[in-house]
Order: C-alpha cells, then structure tokens, then sequence
C-alpha cells in the first residue's frame, strides 16, 4: 500500500517546494473533482495531495488593469455570481458553468479544468479564445504562460515537476467586443462535450469583424486554434457567406477520434455547426457592448 | 499510514474524527460519523446522491477530501428537520410523492434547499437544470420537480406572512 | 374433455412435436400427472418452466385449480418480472 | 395533472383506496433515517472486495492466493472453488426459473470466465484499503480466448463458443454442433403465407436495441455473517429477502432455516436485484474468517457485473389490407442473454403482438449467450424490445395506409373475448381505453412546430400474481401492524396500510406496515413482475377480513348475541338487534379487552395469488430535433394506462412517470459501449447517459380504471406496462420529426445527423 499525505499550505511558495520536493508523486488539488475520481478508480495513485485554497487568493476574482485575475481555485458558481466578469467576458463564464452539475460548481475550477488538459474541457477554447494566461509558481519562481500551451495532449501538461497554475488572467475588453462558447452533448446536462467551440470577436464602428479568434474542444489531442477560420471572419458582418466559409474552415483543421461520446465524423460536422451558431452569438453580444 | 486529526462543524455542532488522506468527506459522514443519510452512488460526482452543504456550497460529499472539511462548515440531510420539525422540502416531498425508493432523496432534498436559498422563486426549467446532477431513476423526475416548486411557494408566502 | 394448447415453450421436446392434447383431468395437478404419462419428462418441465392460463387467467404453480370440459387451458412460458 | 377516467360503479364504498395518503415510511427516507443496503453495520466487520475479470472470455489456467493470504489484515479468501459442486438444475427462487448452477458461476467463476467483470475471487480484510492491496496481490494466470459481444455475431456458425455442451433446443432438426443459440421459440397462427398473399401493404424492417441498465441508484450492499453453529444471518437490499435465502442456502449448501435474511431498504431494483451477487460471497467469506463480511459494489461493478437487459435484434414485417385490417405479422427476435442462458425473448415473443388481433402470424425468439454480464430482469422484461419493433412498424404501415396511428391501432385492437397472440382469451382489458384516453387528451391536438414530431405506441404487460404471506395483527390500543415478506420498493407500505385500513375501517394512520425478515412472515415470492399490490396486497385484504370476522364473534360474545347480529362498519361492530340497544363496539373497545375473549387478535395468510390482470398502456410523445446537431427535446410526453384500480393514486402515477423515463431513456442515449477487447467502455453514470431532471418535460399520467374482479379493489400490476411503450412512442416521433425511419438505438445524435445527412 504506498502512503498518502495530505497538505494543505498557506503560501504559493511553500506549496511548489512540497510539490518539488515529491517529484512525481504530488499532486495539486483545487477543486478536486477530476482528482479524486481519478483516485479512487486506481488510475493515479499519488503519494502527496497539496491542497491549494488555503493560499491567498487561490479563491477570488480581482480586477486588474483592466482585467481579471482568477485564483487557480475558484468554483465554477463563484464565476456566474461576479458582477462584471460575465458582462465583460460571458463566453468564459458560460463555458466554466457548463462544467458538470450545480455540485460541480460548487468545486470545479477553471484552473483544474486547464491542468486536467482533457481535450473536451469546456472552459479551455474558451479562455483559449480570450487569450488567457496563466501565472505558473514553481521551485524556480514564477513564470507566465498563455492558456494554450498549458495542455500537450490528452492529460499531459507543459508543466514541470513542482509547478501549478496559481491564477489565470484575463486580458481587458475593448469596446464592441465580445465572446461565446457552445458545446454538444447528447443530454442537456452533465455529459462531456462531444465537441465545444469559443469564439472571441471584435467589431469596428460599422459593425465590421476586426480580430477574431476561434478554439475548438475534442476534435483534437488540444484544444485548436483555427486560424484560417478566425481569419476569414476578419473584415465580414458574419453574414451567411462569412459563416458558410467559417462552418468549411473549421471542419478542415478538425483532427477527432472515434470513441464512445462519437464519431470523428459527427465531431467535425458538429464543430462547423457550433462555430457558426457561436460566432453569431459573440457577434451579436459584440454589437450589444457599446 | 498516518490519519489526519479533522476537526469540523456538522450540522452545528462541532465533530472531530480521523481520516486516511485518501478518504473523501462522504467516507467520514458515513463510517466516522455515522450519518449514513447521506448516500453513495457512483463515487464520481454524476448521480448527487451525496450532496452536503459545505460552506454555504452545494457540493458532492464523494468529491470532497475528508481532510478539506478541517475548520469547515457542512450541513447533511440529518441536519434539515429542526427539532424534529420536518423542513417544507422535506413535507412537500412527502405529500407529492416526490420519492419511491428514496435513496436519492436525501442528495435531492440537500440540493433543493441549496436551490431555493439561492433562488426562492425558481421557474420548472431552472428547478431541473439545478437537479440535473441528482439523479432520480425512480419518479422520472414530474412528482420531484412539483414537491420543489411547492415548498418554494410555501417559503415564499412564510416570508410574506 | 379438455383441450390444451402448448404455446411457446418447448413441449414439443418431450411430445414429438404435438402442440394440442385432449386430457381428461379435473384439476391441474391431474392434468399434469396425465400429461407426464403420456410424455415422460413432460410434467416436470411443465412444473419448471411452463404456466398454465385457464379461461384467460395465467396460473403458476396452482395444481387444485378445478378444470371442466370446456376450460381453455394454455401451457405458456411462465413469467416473471422486473 | 391527471384525470381520473371511467372510475366505475363498484358497490364499494372506498373510504381509503383511492385517496393519497402519506406513505408510512416518507418521514425515514426524507431525514436520511432509512436504512438502506450499505447503511447497515456490524460491530467487528470486515471489508469484502471481489477481483473481477478483464477480459470477457478465457480460460482459468490456475489462481493463486498465497501472497494475499500472507498479507497482514487479509481474514479471508475465497474463489469458484469454494462453492459446492453444483448439478445443473432448474429451480424456483427469483425469476421463475432459473439455473443454480449458472447463478453460483456468475458469483465466482469456475473453469472459465465470460464476461468483462465477472467475479472470480473475493476478500476479506480488516480494512478497505488491505483489501484492495490483497487483490492486487492475487495471481491469476489465464488462456484468454476469442469472445464474441453481439447477438448476430454469437448466432454465427463460426462465432467463438462459450459452453461447447451447448446444443440449440427447439429445434425441428437435433443440432450436430454446439452452439451460442440456447433454443429456439415459436407462437404461430394461421397461414402466414396467405396472409401476406392477402395483404394489400407490406412493412418490412431490422431494428436493433443495444444492452442497457436498470440503472438503479444504490449500488448491491449486503452485511453477512456464518455463526460459528452454522446459523447464518444476511442484511442485504433486494428485491426478495426470501430469493437470497433460497440461493445462498442453495449455493452453499446449508439449509434454508439456517439462513436468516433481513430486507434493507431498497434503492432501486427494477427486476436488477431480482437475483444474488454478492450475498454467497459474503457468507463464504465470513464462514472462513469468522466474522460478519461487508460488501458494497462500486457503479463499475453494478455496470460491468450486473445485469443489464439483452441487446437484441427485431426483424418484423406486417402486412395489411388496404382498409387497415392487418393480416399478417412475422416477428423474428434475437436476443442476448448474456454470459449464461435465460434471455427474456420468451416474453418479448409473447408480448410482441399481444395489441393487435391478427389471424396469420410466426413469432421466432433465439435466446442466445453471448460474452456479456448475463442478463437479469428489467421491468416488462423482453417486452420494451420486441415492442420497439413492432409499434415502429406498426406506425410505418399507418403512415403507408394514410392512417391515423389511434385509429388504425383501434381497427386491429384486442379487446375482451379475443385470443391473445400468446394463447388465452383476453377478459376484463382496458387496452381500448387507453387508446381513446389518449386520443381525448389535449395533448393529441397541440399544433406541431418546424422539426418537431408526435409519436404514438402501446404495451402490454401480463402482471403476475403469485405465493405471498400476509398478517394483521391488532394492538390492545385499537392500531394494527401489518406484516408482510416483500421489500417496499416504491410505496407499497402504502398500498398494504390502505387495503387493510380500508377493510378494518381504520383511519390509514393507524395501520402500521412492516417488511419482515425471513424468520418473522411466512414465504413471499419477491417484489417483482407488478404483483406486490395485487398478490401481497391479496393476503393482506385477507388477513383483514379474517381479523374483521374475529372482531364480530368476539362482539358477539361480549353482546351474548348470535354472530349473524353482528356487522361490521366504519371500524366498528353494529349489533343489528336493535331489541338489544347495544352502542356501537369499536375496534378499541374490543382490543382492549381481547384477553377476555380469546387472547390476542390476529390472522396470517398465506395464498398463491391468481387472476392477475393484464395491462395496457398507449404513451403520446412530441419532440424536437436539431437537425444540424442531431440533439432530440422531448417537448411533451403523456401515458395513459389501464390500471384496474389504483389503490394509491399518486403512487401508480409515479409508477407510470419512473417507467416512461426510464423507457426515454433507453430510446435517446443509454447503451453499452464495448471497445474491441469485449471490455465496457461507459461503466459509470457520466458516459452511460441516464436522464436527468433537465432532460424530461413533465410526464402526464392518464389513469384509465377497468377493475380487474379477481383483485378485493379491483387492483391490477401497473409497474411493468409504463416502460414498454416509450421506446417506439419516442423512435416514432424522432422519425416523424426528421421524415426518416429510425431504426437503432440509442437515437443519439451522431445517429441521427447521419440520418439527417441521407435525405
């Protein structure tokens, strides 16, 4: 029976030295539920749980610069209760409140949602989208990375030995801008996404796209980012045509498998679909946000 | 394998008790503390029939390390009747029928206080999307969501009286 | 004298592939005495597996059960439930 | 809401039946007080765990237990070995028959394992933690041999077999080769060649219906514990406290008095618990380490170990005159039975046609085993399955008619004095009923909106009726307990209270329910195929009326009058010789002073139950599609059911509402998944897709009341038919919305964007 510890630290530095020190034995915990699951099936046995909310601001939503700053242990339901997250940036929150039940609300983080670096996270195309970065601490300091280059395939993470996400950041908004972020599911709750898409868009005075950027969940080992999509958007009104060409250029740099929530077919059909729908959906919030 | 010392408030009152580090809260409600109202159904977060009240926030007890409750605040099913008066959820879900073998019930009832303390006048579709992760395979959910709605009525109209 | 119909099952295991038999029998248990002497092997795998529906009534396990000559009597797989 | 139709003259004049009392026991599962299957513990109690198979077909080379045994904390270890030999034998126990061999096989393997999960070794520690390191530390060395999942597949002459002294029965030629088909059944009538000659339109289609869950949300649990004199005793959750004490007494060879079994509270059976896993195990295992064993499944093993219902095949085609007058019916059903024989295809043959009234038709059922966790029962067992293909093609042969689905139903419907299709001839059915309720329900009139559609289908359910034991015994205080064998699975503490309130003319309050342990009621056959109300509900009214004629002759006595002057009303005795100027006697009165008049007042009685009524039910269905997604909404949905009579109302309603969800369920999205190794890939609640709350719109119940007389209130089953519908009701709607035939399930989305992708 190998052995368990439990720590439960008050500062960032203390957490990363006990993590260091464990190798690859630790584990962080913020919310925990992709942890413990993954505990009590057997599938990771670690030999240190480092528990991360009693370090300061690990929970809690500041404003910054314009921005926001997400302790790594925030709960989903602390995201939707925000006075102005969710008007500044509404794709981000909708997508981390999709995460799992009200329970899982409760508990879940976008940080571990992040680390857990499944491709079907709802909250990854979406902070991918709104270009998030992430504060990292580790034995050797901290650095800043952004959201996309946390996950490198399906449960592994460019993170090394010792490090975890202490806070994501959250760019500032500039007018007429705005988000969204759809997923399929066969239920209408608590399923995995089949597949999710984030779309982030900027308008001119004339409504005009100007900058755009679209991110797709599980069709893919990563969260991807589609360029040539989110290029041919730039300078439409997202008109038919616009979304026609979005729909074909999203489905060409889908990479899905086959597995049991569906088929590398449907995946790629699907994603084409909720790109479009959610680009009209950050389009008209961008419209909104005079 | 060392056991933690957790001391914690459960239903008000203070509780102490020991815990591996990999035991989950629900373990301790249930084999430490001997509040087995609280139920296991799948140890993964998907079907709500461990829902406690932890801090204020409707949580999975099975997604909870013991060791996370030190100095926290949980409230169970045991804790819902006051002195042996049954809460309005509680009545409701009795009058409607709302339970046939009422092994989800307890997680549901947890989950349904934690609803309308947050939103005392839910519409039926956001009374089923709080549900949603409390499954019921017994009623089919029409009795459950109708016993929910009421006790909100009731509250509401106490608040008003 | 009663007739009685085998539907379903696999009676005909036992009676060479007749489904329809005229016994003359008062009550069940009698029936399926008779039956098995015709068909041996037959009354034990009527007791086991089969059901009997008399006049429209699905019986298990009821050998009192009075017969007349004019009873419908089916032998049908027994049933259970969830 | 629901409307109470056609509530007949019955001369009774119900005080209690009928109306919607509290459930005795609401108050102990609303403050968590209940004591279900895992709640239950023993001081001294040690942890069971079971070691399960990964691979879902080999050959058990050898299995060595030394360094596990050696481990610290390690009580007991116990394998297939350690169960006696058993002969194949058919007996009686749960489900009707079934096979003590195969039962004992399925709780630990010998020689072979057969599916993904099956059970081979278990262990007892002194903690959960020991147990799971003792597993590990079990070496199982095995010849893993091809499998075979699918029911066509394991039909196929070349497929992988699983007992090579297996030979096909029912056939007309003996079979020289063994084989996957365990028998074949058929129901015929008529010339089918004929009839389709007859036949101004065909229908022809395959469908298919994949293995699903009964779902239930508490997983087996059990406590048990081998006295060192070889009294036993089981706490466990199930269906039947009285099956448990059959099997283990059978498995283990010890005699059935020897075992005492408490019924737990039960969080769910659906027919799931109808059999034993865990319980043999345990007292194995606590015979060997002297002391009470506790085992609780994890989901996985419910998912993987226990049974679901089969996967199957459904080849149907109908064939009818051009005024709707269908004339030909063949049905060919496949069905998977799992690692050990017993599918139920022998009820989906006898369901399958059991509405419509068709002079030419062939039924054929193939039980088939197959490397997947045998099968147990599932509500309406094999009845869901051959309905989905039937009412699919029903209401494709409808459609080529141009008529409507209720009325082309009607013109082919069964009705009293018309044979079934399974032999008998129906009497005292309320099938049209349910038809005409539905089609007098707003909902059949709601305009239909852009991608949406409206699905009808209908079901039958025998009902069972069955061997109950039943007392009524009176408190000195005027109260009465009721005592009765079978767990109380969704209210039937309810429904015993109230008949017996209503024949002792108690105020339902004071009628205490209680579900005893095997040593303190006579034998019960479990809850199970609809029959608690009826059949244990049966003995009760008995009981009731035993105590009610003791209560006149003890008025008689105090009185000095003959019992002929005595009658009994509103729970109290009425000397009807008005010469003698007695006051009314209550219950109370006569309680209190039974001592004098005999000793203490009670009756028990024990019946096999006959005359259960058959039901029927006719579910309406409107959905939505995104046709681009492929996602369904189930937008409105209403079940009307004839239900006899409904003793608790709001019960019976729950009953309906819980089977149409689990039937929506079952069409939409639930299913095993096996990867290619013949290994469950969804065994959990996440990827298995049960619905929930958000997933369902309100379910409105219609219930139509066609009294069945064999029944004191005229009760018949009504937890089977509910789930029988829904599968075809819903596939209808689906098709209707997108205008093309589904024929699979789960119609999940990939399924049907690629049917949407066809048109």
């Amino acid at each position: 029976m190998s052995q368990l510890d439990f720590l439960a630290p008050t500062s960032a530095e203390e957490a990363a030295r006990a993590l260091a020190a464990s190798g690859a034995e630790g584990r962080p915990l913020s919310g925990g539920t992709d942890l413990l699951v993954q505990l009590r099936s057997g599938r990771l046995k670690p030999g240190l749980i480092v528990d991360l909310k009693k370090i300061p601001g690990a929970i809690g939503i500041r404003e910054e610069g314009g921005g926001f700053v997400i302790g790594a242990a925030t709960p989903g339901a602390m995201l939707g209760e925000h006075p102005s997250l969710g008007r500044v940036w509404p794709g981000v929150v909708e997508a981390a409140s999709l995460i799992g039940s009200t329970q899982i609300q409760g508990r879940a983080s976008m940080a571990g949602n992040l680390c857990n670096a499944s491709p079907a996270a709802d909250s990854v195309p979406a902070l991918i989208a709104a270009r998030a970065t992430c504060v990292i601490v580790g034995p050797s300091g901290r650095r800043t990375a952004p959201a996309n280059e946390i996950a490198i395939g399906p449960g592994r993470t460019s993170l090394q030995p010792g490090e975890f996400v202490l806070e994501i950041h959250l760019p500032p908004r500039g007018r007429r801008a705005a988000d969204a972020y759809l997923r399929s599911i066969p239920r209408t709750e608590m399923d995995i996404a089949v597949v999710g898409a984030g779309v982030s868009l900027a308008l001119d005075a004339d409504g005009v796209i100007t900058e755009a950027r679209v991110a797709l969940g599980a069709v893919g080992p990563t969260v991807i980012v589609a360029e040539d999509a989110a290029a041919g958007l730039v300078g439409t009104r997202a008109d038919d045509a616009a979304m026609a060409s979005l729909d074909a250029a999203v489905r060409a740099v889908c990479r899905p498998i086959t597995d049991k929530r569906g088929t590398a077919d449907f995946r790629t059909k699907i994603a084409g679909v909720l790109a479009r729908r959610v680009a009209g959906i950050a389009y008209a919030r961008a419209k909104e946000q005079k | 394998m060392s056991k933690q010392h957790i001391t914690a408030t459960v239903n008000g009152d203070p509780v102490e008790f020991l815990s591996e580090a990999g035991a989950t809260l629900l373990d301790a409600l249930r084999d430490e503390l001997g509040l087995t109202g609280s139920k296991e159904g799948c140890g993964s977060g998907d079907c709500g029939a461990c829902s406690v009240i932890l801090d204020g926030r409707l949580v999975c007890s099975c997604l909870v390390l013991a060791a996370e409750a030190e100095g926290r605040r949980v409230e169970t099913i045991e804790g819902m009747a006051e002195g042996g008066v049954l809460h309005p959820l509680q009545r409701k879900f009795i009058e409607h029928a709302a339970l046939q073998c009422g092994f989800c019930t307890p997680g549901l009832l947890v989950a349904a206080k934690a609803l309308l303390e947050t939103n005392p006048d839910p519409s039926e579709s956001e009374t089923r999307y709080w549900l949603a992760g409390n499954l019921c395979r017994c009623t089919g959910y029409d009795k459950v969501i109708r016993a929910v709605m009421d006790a909100g009525a009731e509250l509401r109209q106490a608040r008003v009286a | 004298m009663p007739r009685v119909v085998a539907a379903g099952g696999e009676c005909q295991r036992f009676t060479g592939g007749a489904t329809t038999f005229d016994v003359e029998a008062a009550t069940v248990r009698r029936l399926i005495d008779k039956l098995d002497a015709r068909y041996p092997g037959l009354g034990e795998y009527i007791d086991k597996r089969m059901a009997i529906s008399i006049d429209g009534e699905i019986h298990q396990d009821v050998g009192a059960v009075a017969l007349t000559p004019t009873s419908e009597i089916y032998l049908i797989p027994r049933i259970g439930g969830g | 809401m629901t409307d109470v139709l056609d509530r007949p003259e019955t001369g009774l004049n119900l005080k209690v039946v009928g109306t919607r009392p509290d459930r005795p026991d609401g108050v102990d599962k609303v403050t968590g007080r209940a004591t279900y299957g895992a709640d239950f513990s023993m001081a001294g109690q040690l942890v069971g765990k079971i070691l399960r198979s990964p691979h879902p077909h080999a050959r058990i080379l050898s299995i060595d237990t030394r360094k596990a045994r050696a481990l610290p904390g390690v009580k007991a270890i116990v394998t297939g070995a350690d169960f006696p030999e058993q002969a194949s034998q058919e007996m009686e126990g749960g489900e009707g028959a079934a096979n003590i061999r195969d039962i004992a096989m399925n709780c630990l393997a010998r020689d072979k394992v057969l599916y993904d999960g099956h059970a081979l070794a278990a262990v007892a520690a002194t903690s959960s933690s020991i147990a799971d390191a003792a597993l590990a530390l079990i070496d199982i060395r095995y010849e893993v041999l091809p499998h075979v999942t699918e029911v066509e597949a394991a039909m196929a002459a070349d497929a992988p077999i699983l007992d090579e002294s297996r030979f096909t029965t029912g056939l007309e030629a003996k079979p020289d080769k063994p084989s996957n088909i365990v028998s074949r059944m058929q129901l015929k009538r008529g010339d089918l060649a004929e009839g389709f000659a007859a036949a101004d339109v065909i229908v022809e289609g395959r469908y298919t219906t994949p293995a699903v869950h009964q779902g239930y949300i508490e997983p087996h649990a059990c406590v048990a514990s081998w006295s060192a004199d070889g009294q036993c005793q089981v706490w466990a959750s199930s269906q039947g406290q009285f099956m448990i004490r059959t099997y283990c007494a059978k498995i283990l060879g010890v005699e059935a008095s020897d075992i005492r079994v408490t019924p737990a509270e039960i969080g769910g059976g659906f027919g799931g618990k109808t059999t034993v896993y865990l319980e043999p195990v345990a007292l194995a295992l606590s015979r060997q380490a002297g002391a009470p064993v506790k085992m609780v499944m994890t989901r996985d093993e419910v998912f993987r170990a226990t049974g679901p219902t089969s996967g199957a095949v459904i080849e149907v085609k109908l064939g009818a005159k051009s005024d709707g007058t269908i004339v030909a019916a063949d049905v060919v059903l496949k069905y998977q039975a799992g690692a050990f024989p017993g599918s139920p295809v022998a009820p989906g043959c006898m369901t399958a046609l059991a509405c419509y009234d068709v002079p030419n038709f062939l039924i054929t059922g193939y039980d088939v085993v197959n490397n997947t966790p045998k099968v147990a029962a599932y509500r309406a067992p094999g009845a869901p399955i051959s309905a989905f293909g039937v009412e699919s093609a029903v209401d494709e042969l409808a459609g080529k008619l141009g008529m409507d689905p209720i009325a082309f139903r009607l013109k082919n419907a069964v009705r009293d004095g018309v044979k079934a299709a399974y032999g008998p001839t129906y009497k005292n059915i309320g099938y049209v009923e349910t038809l005409e309720a539905i089609a007098d329900h707003p909902h059949y009139r709601v305009p239909l909106g852009p991608n949406q559609g409206r699905g009808l289908a209908v079901g039958f359910w025998f009902n069972v009726g069955g061997e109950s034991t039943a007392a009524v015994n009176i408190v000195d205080d005027g109260s009465a307990v009721v005592i009765s064998g079978n767990p109380d699975i969704g209210g039937s503490r309810a429904s015993m209270a109230m008949m017996a309130a209503e024949v002792l003319g108690l105020p339902v309050e004071r009628v205490r329910p209680i579900v005893a342990d095997t040593a303190s009621i006579g034998f019960s056959m479990l809850t199970g195929g609809s029959r608690t109300t009826f059949a244990t509900g049966m003995a009760v009214t008995q009981a009731a009326q035993k105590v009610v004629e003791d209560l006149k002759r003890r008025a008689a006595e105090i009185w000095d009058v003959g019992i002929d002057q005595v009658e009994w009303a509103n729970g109290s005795a009425l000397c009807l010789d008005a010469a003698r100027n007695k006051p009314d006697l209550t219950l109370a009165a006569i309680a209190a002073q039974s001592g004098k008049t005999g000793g203490p007042i009670g009756a028990t009685v024990a019946l096999n139950a006959q005359g259960a009524g058959p039901g029927f039910g006719a579910h309406l269905c409107d959905v939505e599609v995104d046709p681009e997604t492929g996602r369904v909404t189930v937008l409105r949905y209403t079940a009307a059911q004839d239900v006899g009579r409904a003793i608790h109302p709001a019960y019976v309603e729950g009953q309906v509402q819980g089977g149409a969800a689990q039937g929506i369920g079952w069409a939409l999205n639930e299913e095993y998944v096996f990867d290619a190794g013949g290994r469950m890939e969804n065994a959990g609640f996440l990827d298995y897709r049960m619905p929930v709350a958000s997933d369902l719109p309100m379910i409105d119940t219609v219930l139509v009341e066609v009294p069945n007389p064999r029944h004191p209130f005229g009760a018949k089953g009504v937890g089977e038919v509910p789930i029988v519908p829904p599968l075809a009701a819903v596939a209808n709607a689906v098709s209707a919305a997108i205008g093309v035939r589904m024929h699979d399930l789960p119609l999940s989305p990939p399924r049907i964007r690629a049917a949407v992708d066809t048109l």
